[in-house]
């Protein structure tokens, strides 16, 4: 997961302005793959944000990997991120990995207080989706 | 008075360079409002109507001039007739507890209210109805008649101006069809009273709310007023020090309307700051005000016009204070989280009128709000920043 | 840090030459108090909770910081156990209506309650039962229990320390007592929270009231503990903007508390303040506090013994910040009146204790009160005004 | 009554210091007749005094004559000061008579705003009571 991490790390610090960073991340979130409109229903959304963000885990093999949605295509392109980072890695994996470590991403730049929590949350149900899962 | 230099008298505009188009939620505030807290709390600070010492006194007489300040401002008969409440939303919950719970079944309100005016008559149990609005959201006075038909003797409550959308009831002429039928009517000025004067005795209201830090004066402060003839219809609803004649164990006598509901400490410097504050809008008159204001709302609708892809709720008749829209294929939030980054803060969100926007089918929308200060370059530099932002989102 | 050079802190004492011996009505306030207000209404002053905006976020972030600020100094367990209010006496009302009404049928309180712990009981129509208190004015704790036990499961609403005699009650011992029976407990520290540290925890307090005022903070903002455990058990109590998950014309879910309880526009620049006043207080400490105001009370309890024809109500023992006397044949309102004409400003009257008065067969007391700014120096030219005012009432 | 008024004028003059003002007042108070027990009821205690006052008025041939009592002095002493200008005076001369005429004792500078309704209700029932005589 590192690995992922510190790509995404280096293509946000390309940027020095930070309406280049949200460029980047609004261009993440218009390529980030569609949900199912099923997918979308209440029992995969996500407690806690403002937005409305849906979250959808599958299994391959040992692997556990996350398909995310939000609204607004921001949320989406920072929802993607966290999804890539913790795609395809076993639920052990997940649960081992300490979350501090998503904060040299430096993401608090970016998503405000206010929001903070919806971001919380989605990384709770990951985590809690790979403790089901162990 | 140039009002294009107004700017000046607000330190904020002075601490940094932003445009400030969220005066809606709250107004800046100019430095003699300031100015006469710090007074307050470095000169004569102590309690009110409890001591005979001579600060005390002098708290007192700046307390009670603001509430003579602010019953002007309205123009109420007395100045007994304004309650200080801790804003607009303790006044509606203090009429909902001291008034309506007891006298009334139905509450009939407007289809743009905000929460503050539709909570409160939920937590008192009451039956809500609401007045349809037309396709342009502005309000159908026949099913409204049809609704006090209905439900005679009922309860009304009507916000002036809508905060999200700008539109301004015909409240006198609401008022009179309400009076027909029996009932009694508040008035939410909440957004109203910074834009237009108010007149409680020509609009002949019953209740009316204020909050200040929307008049450029401090947070935590605001105005209930309540006709005469009603004082003696309201009963307690917080009890505490200050509000009484006589306590004992068995029983409580009140002072009458206002102190009765003015129970423990009040917020002292907030009523001198709130006074300073409508002394300010005094000065300028509204109608310097309001012609600048529909300038800057005439140059914006301008503006919009040339905005691809705009959504627009209503026309642009009646409008005060506030616009909004969406774009479409865009979210109002990702529009907010761009703008700001731009230096530009204007609101984003459901305003707090959940129920309007389940009407209108939507989540959201992005609002611009105006205050006396703002100026055509505020709206130059909202427009590139939303041009810029619409050009990142849009696919 | 030099205990007699705090006065230098508050901009009062550099604009008036007045010895304020009032502070138990409310405490003049530090520099840096009113610095951090203005600090948000010039450089981010913005409303809270609701926008995307950058301003918004800052004044968000200052606000729920105050919070936690407030959270610590009770020691509480989390920051949202901690509801802002508008003073302790909207604290009491909130418990009264949100909590007590729907679960209770009997209050039991003491016989030194301000009004604003005895009224908001009757408002809300419960049994109120008062703990008798001996000679000394100390209370009568087999009394207490007397009372638990005929009315168990009773809802107990205790001041800490007096506002009028400052007796501090065995409050963590009542509170086991109360435990024992059944009983919520309710803890008014409007007094005391200024005079010692408190720690929620360790009193196992349900809920507990504070006023900013009373603790060198601004007016019209306070602190309501509220025990997590107890959250689920209280319902709403004002309804409005900020304070909800979702709102229909049908039905309103709430956010959890303490949001729930903080509809409407804060007092945000009270908030900040009021964390402003309780970091003032932390970095010099209540130990340096308790032992200077030990100090003056000593002194002043010494030089009361000069004093002829003085009437005390208590003793000496446990006192804390406020002192009251007459002088006999002597009204107290005289005094007040001739004290503050020499520059001295107490407080005389019934002290919003009319309840407790009575039983003691008087009218009122003069009343002094201390804060940490006060110096022997006060206490002399204080002495030396009431000596002078005797000597032209006395007969 | 006026002259009356400017011999109170002349005597509060007299002092520079306000403390001595208080001391001519307190005076008066501590020489003011004390009323009868019988006749400090509740018929006789003016509303809207902070502190107890009772009025008592009685008439000889064709004038009216005032007794106040407070449990203050100094409000015993002001008292004391109305009813000495009121007093001796027929109802018509009471009622016709301006109490503006007042505002030359400055006793603003000498009653504290709080308690100035207490001296506007006695006030009020001086001539209240003129009133119901004529
Ligand atoms: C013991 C006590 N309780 C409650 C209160 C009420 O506080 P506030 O007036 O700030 O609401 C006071 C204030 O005088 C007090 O002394
Ligand atoms: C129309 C309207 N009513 C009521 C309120 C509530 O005002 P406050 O939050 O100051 O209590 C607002 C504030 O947003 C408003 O816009």
């Amino acid at each position: 997961m590192n690995e992922t991490i510190n790509k995404y790390k280096e293509d946000l610090e390309f940027f020095d302005d930070v309406m280049d960073k949200y460029e980047y991340i609004i261009d993440l979130g218009k390529k980030s793959p569609l949900l199912d409109e099923k997918d979308k229903n209440e029992t995969n959304k996500i407690k806690g944000c403002q937005s409305s963000v849906w979250f959808v885990a599958h299994k391959e093999k040992d692997k556990l990997f996350f398909d995310t949605y939000s609204d607004t295509v921001i949320v989406r392109g920072l929802a993607f991120i966290l999804a890539q980072i913790y795609s395809n890695h076993s639920p052990k994996e997940i649960q081992s990995f300490n979350r501090e470590e998503l904060k040299i991403l430096n993401l608090d730049e970016i998503i405000s207080p206010v929001r903070l929590n919806g971001f919380t949350s989605m990384l709770n149900a990951i985590y809690a989706h790979a403790k089901k899962e162990i | 008075m140039n009002i294009n230099t107004l700017k000046n008298d607000f330190p904020f505009f002075k601490n940094n360079k932003l445009v400030y188009l969220d005066s809606g939620a709250t107004a800046q505030k100019p430095q003699i409002v300031l100015d006469s807290m710090n007074e307050f709390h470095k000169s004569y600070c102590a309690n009110i109507h409890r001591s005979a010492h001579g600060l005390g006194n002098k708290a007192t007489q700046e307390y009670e001039n603001a509430r003579q300040t602010v019953s002007k401002f309205l123009n109420a008969k007395t100045k007994d007739e304004i309650v200080f409440t801790s804003g607009a939303t303790q006044g509606i919950n203090l009429v909902a507890y001291a008034y309506v719970k007891e006298h009334f079944k139905h509450v009939i309100i407007s289809g743009l209210e905000h929460h503050s005016n539709i909570i409160p008559w939920q937590i008192i149990d009451k039956s809500l109805h609401v007045i349809d609005f037309k396709k342009d959201l502005h309000v159908d006075l026949e099913h409204f008649e049809s609704l006090l038909k209905s439900y005679p003797n009922s309860f009304v409550s009507l916000v002036e101006t809508s905060n999200t959308f700008g539109i301004t009831h015909p409240i006198k002429e609401m008022i009179q069809l309400a009076r027909k039928y029996g009932s009694k009517v508040l008035v939410d000025a909440a957004q109203s009273s910074v834009h237009s004067a108010i007149d409680v005795q020509d609009l002949d209201a019953d209740f009316l709310v204020l909050s200040a830090h929307k008049l450029y004066g401090p947070t935590g402060i605001g105005a209930l007023y309540i006709k005469k003839d009603l004082h003696e219809k309201c009963k307690a609803f917080q009890g505490g020090g200050g509000a009484i004649k006589e306590v004992t164990y068995e029983k409580t006598v009140y002072m009458p309307i206002p102190y009765m509901y003015e129970a423990g400490t009040q917020h002292i410097a907030g009523a001198i700051g709130f006074a300073s504050a409508l002394e300010y809008i005094r000065n300028i008159g509204f109608n310097l005000i309001q012609k600048h204001e529909q300038e800057l709302i005439a140059y914006t609708n301008e503006k919009l016009l040339h905005v691809k892809n705009l959504i627009r709720y209503t026309d642009t008749k009646n409008a005060t204070g506030n616009i909004s829209f969406n774009i479409k294929g865009i979210h109002h939030y990702d529009l907010g989280v761009l703008l700001d980054k731009q230096g530009v803060q204007i609101r984003v969100g459901h305003h707090c009128v959940q129920p309007t926007m389940k009407s209108l089918g939507i989540k959201g929308t992005v609002r611009i709000s105006f205050g006396l200060y703002n100026t055509k370059e505020d709206i130059d530099k909202f427009f590139y920043a939303l041009e810029r932002s619409i050009k990142m989102l849009e696919d």
